[in-house]
């Protein structure tokens, strides 16, 4: 288990290599990459967090995917401060024996920490114009699907 | 007792984190956005739809109804938006 | 699009990398990797398939995902040859603009791939016992979640 | 008409390959292998449960009841297990 918030950019590659090293009890590894999209003009996005609340609510939710799932491993990065389109925000990976528990779990962790994470996305265009983004409702409901 | 302010909360506020001291009285998380909103304008206008408000109790997630008892660090925020 | 089969071993971030590059549509990208396991003593892992017929299988289920849900990019590596516990076999990896579609794409190509590619497993022991691999009923039962 | 075995079919055969030149009557791929069933006692030991063999028509996935007509290669293997 690993929960990270940084302004540095990550590596995916390195990140996979290092959560299956050494246990070949894994069978499985599924990864979500979260980048800034650069639809509607985006020209910069920035995340603020909740330093101190930020690491807790991710090790929680982690916590939470290990008491649902068989999980060998798992990881959580996240990015704060200003991006732009084509970065990388986030990153979930779970490692597992067989690829059912690691698909579900990795859903889980992006669908939690999309809900329960304290992270705001600003997004400025090109001409200057600050926007806070909305929260999805789309994301409320795939977090629900998980209740229990 | 600090109440800290994020996104376009605290943009609207003018300020990320502040000490208050509440009256007698306020005893739920309801109570004190309600004081707040009696203090000055900007905060009557940043809280006027509290369905959009959501709030961390010593960095814990809460509901509106849960009582102050104890609470050192209030957070008030939109939605998150992460990920 | 893109499928490959392979003796080499590949490289999951040059592959992820690759995949975004240059399209800032792409807002979610999910990898998944499957190992070979050490269960069971298991000291070597064979892979058998139908050259020919392998490729022309896997572009085929990559163009159903793609018929199925609004893939900005996606691909398929699946290694053949022997393998010891602990190496990557298989590299499937989706990306969208969303991450509900990247995920469903991504365990809809393991899905199809492990019930309609033709490989075929052996696992030697240490003890030198050679066996192959039976097909999975789950296997079966998660393919047929996509039938449509 | 070439005929291709994967697997524990190629080893319990002994051949990955080989022409085969079926008797008029030879219409569908289940005809086949109960033809080569009759041909030598390794043939019979390999196709004696059906029920465990796939098969592709020019390399795609077919039925037992699908036809030959026209077909140049069959190729027979157990289910799948890659992945």
């Amino acid at each position: 288990m690993a929960v990270r918030v940084q302004e540095a950019d990550f590596d995916p590659g390195a990140e996979l290599e290092a959560l299956a090293a050494g246990n070949t009890e894994i069978g499985a590894v599924v990864s979500f990459t979260g980048l800034v999209r650069g639809s509607g003009g985006v020209e910069t996005m920035t995340l603020e967090h909740y330093p101190g609340m930020t690491e807790k609510a991710l090790e929680a939710i982690e916590a939470e995917a290990h008491e649902r799932w068989a999980l060998q491993a798992s990881a959580i990065i996240h990015r704060i401060g200003p991006m732009i389109p084509g970065e990388r925000i986030v990153f979930v990976a779970t490692a597992s024996r067989h690829r059912g528990v690691a698909f579900e779990a990795a859903e889980f962790l992006m669908d939690y920490l999309k809900t329960r994470a304290p992270f705001w996305k600003k997004e400025v265009a090109a001409d200057g114009t600050a926007k806070w983004v909305d929260a999805r409702e789309s994301d409320d409901g795939a977090a629900a699907r998980w209740a229990r | 007792m600090r109440v800290l302010y994020f996104a376009w909360l605290r943009e609207r506020i003018g300020v990320g984190s502040e000490e208050v001291s509440p009256p007698d009285g306020v005893a739920t998380v309801a109570d004190l956005v309600a004081w707040l909103k009696t203090r000055e304008p900007r905060y009557a206008a940043a809280f006027e739809d509290t369905a959009a408000i959501r709030v961390a109790l010593d960095q814990e997630q809460a509901e509106f109804d849960d009582p102050l008892t104890g609470v050192r660090e209030v957070a008030l925020f939109p939605p998150v938006t992460g990920g």
